[in-house]
């Protein structure tokens, strides 16, 4: 089996031009994985199924990332007139600063694929590839792998129903799980949940929160 | 790009005569034969099948939302909730992943103990998953009686060892909870030699059964290479031929140690699938017979693993198992904080119904129920 | 009227019995009572447990599991109930005839349970229909769901036929339909039924507002 | 020949039937209520509160850590922290809880809070006949109803509260011979001391 660096040279070599990178996992697991733009996605994942074996599409789903404020540490190098040994010289310094910028955040669709024609090999890792929507908010398409995989299908649907990752080209997008008349996307880390915290014999912490919320809500009385 | 290499794999579109009007039934979400609350849409062109579409999430219980919010530990228990025939490999699977997350090891008496409690699982989920087969068949309670009163014997066994019948919160990362009960290895020894018993009753009552193979020979019938690119694992998979275990690919735990075959279909109907089930329960028999004079003594679990303030690196996993059902898979996501960022749980039982449509368009209305009863799923893992 | 107890056994050992017309009839109904088959969750295993050889429920005259709610006296809500599935467990409890029980089998039938944060869990099944025997357990044992069966059955037993505690299907204007609530955009409607679920009184320190 | 695959199956459930009459290994009804399966060991139902001697507020082992209610995943435990604290078993002066609620109708019997408890407080009891028609007052479980002595714990679970009543005695005498231990150099620091001062008096005694 192949790693995930061998492959991504293999694909650069093989389909040239396109956009592929290599995501690094630095848990013991050592899942590395290929991050591809979503214009060249169903290009990339033809070539996974046919040309390099991963027949099986094990596992698809989203993960919600957030906005976020990263601090970095930038270093600037400039020139500064100093006083060495009483003399007034030229210096090189190095400044380090802390910038803090937002990130916008992104939803991503993760695909897990096996090889079942190649058999057992070890290790036996997965292929792990991902694709990335341009925010979270209104550009959140992105194209479908059931053509390739069929196992995605539901899958993408749940995708679709709980994170709201429209998938270009899946032949039957509806909701999978929640009622077709609910509005939101339940497992983004920004969903609140409807209030229902009317007897909460034993809260505390965020329940005790949400049930002082909704007895206030109701004005106190009950 | 090879243009030939663009190969999709889509249901069939079923030919209707204009003239003739379609009868749509809602089939469920209550429905005597649909395993819990699972509704299918169906089409119907007299008897024969023409649509189906699947309608998911009457048992929606936000599992993975509920994770996030929580610890790794507390969501433990709530994995014996997802298949709720065989708890002990959910947990078996959820450590996994996260000793993989972790990079935690298992001592070697938790990994005996670990294969053992695993194929008890397969046993009694296998000898209810034909149960409830010749049930929907209409086969009135003989073969699920039979099925039941082996399970309450394993089910004794479970909760003699974890303190519960079918919620057992057993394994820990790194290990498992408790050490054996005292005699506990000598009861299972026991029920184990009477087991091959109970599976030849059970061939004896339904192998050569014609009925059986009238209404199961030549139904439902699976093509390999749509199952593979549909994800279709575990029984389901094997019934059509292809040779693809989790625990012979993977070698995970130590099935490496124990001799066993897996068993293969040819047709992929439903007698196939029946057939693999009492051929699997026979292997699971074969290894329980290896594993229990072998298991070693010593500690269950990893000193490293600690049951509060659990945080791993940040960094990702996915561990799975073959689980009774297929290939049952978890997906973790760390960002260095007590509680998983994202916790994705692989149900088999909702992938091996991908094909479902496939396996109907075209059959009689009556084969539906019975097509859908060889899959063997658990509402509790389809929806989550 | 009613035959004093003492009476009633002294007489019993002569070979003589005497019951009254509410204490037959009450034995009738209580035993004969028919669950529907009707399975949510994980509890639904328990109660197909107890149905099967080691515990078989038939010793109780409840074997007859019917599939459809017209001829079931039983529902055994076993599981857990989720917002979506929740406006057909009312439909089917609205489509059984009276006199028709309700047991809330397991912790996520009363109260929603571990689930009970869920966004799409119902917390409880008594929002909507009014719940008869509640059974504590995450699955309660099969043991348990025939205690609660006996539980009822002593409920049964009880009921007079007439005055004010008379059962349901007596009482001309006992309410027989249920609102079905309505799946909406972000949650059922109505989220409760306030004439079957009134809002209990507080009973943790924190409920009452005591130390927030 | 047709129909001999049926007949062998009625075959297997007749001799099952029959089998029935002379063997008792198949006869696997257990006639719940007046007949009931052997206790299992580690059964577990609800959690109970454990107390020592003979007063259940004064005994219990609980000392308010809340470590349980931090833990329990549905978050069906409710505690109250005292403000102040009461001697316990060994007599060190300890929190206690002024409420402690369980609400039985969302526990899962998932047994976390047992294994995080430092203090052997809470144990699972096998107590499972519980339905009841109260929905609002039988579910919860407040302190006076979870308490239980400990000769309780070793009824239903003996090799563990062995183990747990072993465990206990062995810290009990380990505070006091420390207890002892600190006693005794008190007081050897005391006669020391007086020593001391005695020898410092002697002298000026002396002079």
């Amino acid at each position: 089996m192949k790693t995930a660096e061998e492959l991504l040279s293999e694909l650069q070599k093989a389909l040239p031009g396109v956009q592929v990178s290599l995501v690094l996992n630095p848990s013991p697991s050592a899942q590395h994985a290929l991050l591809v733009a979503a214009a060249d996605a169903l290009r990339v994942a033809f070539y996974l199924r046919d040309e390099a074996g991963y027949d099986y599409c094990s596992n698809a789903t989203g993960v919600d990332w957030l906005d976020r404020e990263v601090a970095e540490k930038v270093r600037t190098t400039r020139t500064v007139k100093k006083d060495v040994d009483g003399v007034e010289q030229e210096v090189e310094e190095t400044i380090e600063q802390t910038v803090k910028r937002m990130e916008s955040g992104y939803l991503e669709a993760v695909y897990h694929l096996y090889s079942m024609k190649m058999g057992p090999t070890d290790p036996h890792l997965p292929m792990v590839l991902r694709m990335r929507t341009e925010n979270r908010t209104d550009r959140t398409e992105l194209p479908s792998l059931t053509p390739v995989w069929r196992s995605a299908e539901f899958q993408e649907r749940e995708i679709f129903d709980l994170y709201g990752i429209v998938f270009r080209g899946h032949r039957d997008l509806r909701r999978l799980l929640m009622w077709d008349e609910f509005e939101d996307h339940p497992m983004r880390r920004d969903y609140v949940d409807p209030d229902d915290y009317e007897y909460e014999p034993t809260p505390h912490d965020e329940v005790l929160k949400r049930a002082e919320a909704h007895r206030a809500a109701q004005g106190g009385a009950q | 790009m090879s243009t030939s290499a663009i190969r999709s794999y889509l249901p069939p579109v079923i030919e209707v005569d204009a003239e003739n009007e379609l009868l749509e039934v809602a089939m469920g979400p209550h429905h005597p034969s649909t395993h819990g609350v699972f509704r299918m849409d169906v089409a119907l062109d007299g008897e024969r099948v023409v649509r189906l579409k699947p309608v998911f999430g009457y048992l929606h219980r936000n599992h993975e939302k509920i994770a996030e919010k929580t610890t790794y530990l507390a969501s433990m228990p709530y994995t014996d909730r997802l298949d709720y025939f065989c708890s002990m490999t959910n947990n078996w699977a959820y450590a996994l992943a996260v000793e993989k997350l972790a990079g935690l090891e298992v001592p070697e008496r938790a990994e005996y103990i670990r294969v053992i409690t695993a194929e008890l699982t397969r046993i009694q989920n296998h000898a209810s998953a034909i149960g409830f087969l010749m049930q929907e068949m209409g086969a009135s309670g003989t073969p699920l009686m039979y099925a039941f009163r082996e399970r309450e014997k394993i089910l004794d066994l479970f909760e003699e060892l974890s303190g519960s019948r079918m919620m057992c919160n057993y394994m820990r990362f790194g290990g498992c909870r408790v050490d054996l009960p005292e005699g506990w290895l000598d009861r299972v020894s026991r029920l184990v030699a009477e087991l091959p018993r109970f599976v030849d009753e059970m061939e004896a009552l339904l192998t050569g059964n014609e009925i059986l193979m009238a209404r199961a020979q030549g139904v439902g019938v699976l093509k390999p290479d749509l199952a593979v690119n549909a994800g279709v694992t575990g029984v389901m998979l094997r019934a059509t031929g292809v040779n693809y275990d989790v625990r012979k690919v993977d070698h995970y735990g130590i099935y490496d140690r124990f001799a066993f075959r897996v068993p293969l279909g040819d047709h992929g109907d439903i007698y196939d699938r029946y057939m693999l089930r009492v051929l699997e329960m026979r292997e699971s028999i074969r290894i329980l017979e290896q594993a229990l004079p072998q298991i070693p003594a010593g500690p269950i679990l990893d000193p490293k693993s600690k049951p509060r303030g659990f945080r791993p690196k940040p960094g990702e996993a996915y561990g799975r198992i073959e689980a009774p059902k297929g290939e049952l898979g978890f997906y973790l996501i760390s960002d260095g904080s007590g509680n998983p960022y994202r916790y994705r749980v692989r149900p088999p039982s909702l992938i091996n119904l991908t094909i479902l449509e496939d396996m109907c368009l075209g059959q009689n209305v009556a084969d539906v129920v019975l097509i859908f009863g060889s899959v063997d799923i658990v509402l509790g893992e389809v929806d989550r | 009227m009613a035959v004093e107890p003492d009476l009633k056994i002294e007489l019993g050992k002569q070979g003589v019995f005497v019951t009254t017309l509410n204490e037959l009839y009450n034995w009738g109904r209580r035993n004969s009572v028919w669950p529907m088959q009707f399975g949510l969750a994980c509890c639904a295993i328990e109660m197909i447990a107890t149905t099967m050889a080691r515990y078989d429920l038939a010793r109780f005259g409840a074997e007859v599991f019917r599939p459809s709610p017209r001829q079931a006296d039983l529902m055994i809500i076993s599981g857990t109930v989720t917002k979506k599935m929740a406006p057909q467990v009312v439909r089917l409890y609205n489509q059984m005839a009276e006199p028709r029980y309700v047991i809330a089998m397991g912790a996520c039938a009363i109260s929603g349970g571990p689930f009970k944060q869920g966004y799409n869990v119902l917390k409880g099944i008594d929002r909507y229909i009014p719940v008869d025997v509640h059974i504590p357990g995450c699955p309660p044992r099969p043991e348990a769901l025939i205690h609660a069966f006996m539980t009822l059955q002593k409920k049964i037993e009880a009921q007079p036929l007439t005055g004010e505690k008379r059962p349901r299907h007596l009482d001309a204007d006992a309410q027989g339909e249920f609102p079905v609530p309505v799946p909406a955009a972000h949650d059922l409607q109505p989220p409760v039924n306030r004439l079957v679920w009134p809002l209990p009184a507080p009973t943790t320190a924190s409920e009452a507002g005591e130390n927030a | 020949m047709l129909g001999e695959g049926i007949l062998k199956g009625l075959a297997e459930t007749a001799k099952n039937f029959a089998g029935s009459f002379v063997s008792e290994e198949r006869l696997t009804t257990v006639e719940y209520p007046e007949q009931r399966l052997p206790q299992i060991e580690n059964t577990r139902d609800f959690p109970f509160l454990v107390y020592d001697g003979e007063d259940p507020m004064a005994g219990l082992r609980c000392v308010s850590c809340q470590i349980c209610e931090k833990e329990c995943p549905p978050k069906c435990i409710y505690i109250v922290k005292s403000t102040d604290k009461k001697p316990d078993y060994v007599g060190k002066a300890q929190f206690y809880p002024t409420r402690f609620d369980i609400d039985i109708s969302v526990c899962m019997s998932c047994q976390i809070c047992v294994e995080v408890c430092p203090f052997d407080a809470i144990k699972m009891d096998t107590e499972f006949e519980l339905s009841t028609s109260d929905r609002f007052g039988g579910l919860i479980l407040d302190k006076h109803k979870l308490a239980k002595p400990n000769s309780y714990y070793q009824k239903i679970h003996p090799t563990e509260a062995a183990e747990v009543d072993g465990r206990l005695e062995e810290e009990k005498q380990k505070l006091e011979a420390k207890a002892k231990a600190a006693a005794e150099a008190a007081a050897a620091k005391a006669a020391a001391d007086a020593a001391a001062k005695n020898a410092a008096v002697a002298p000026e005694g002396q002079a």
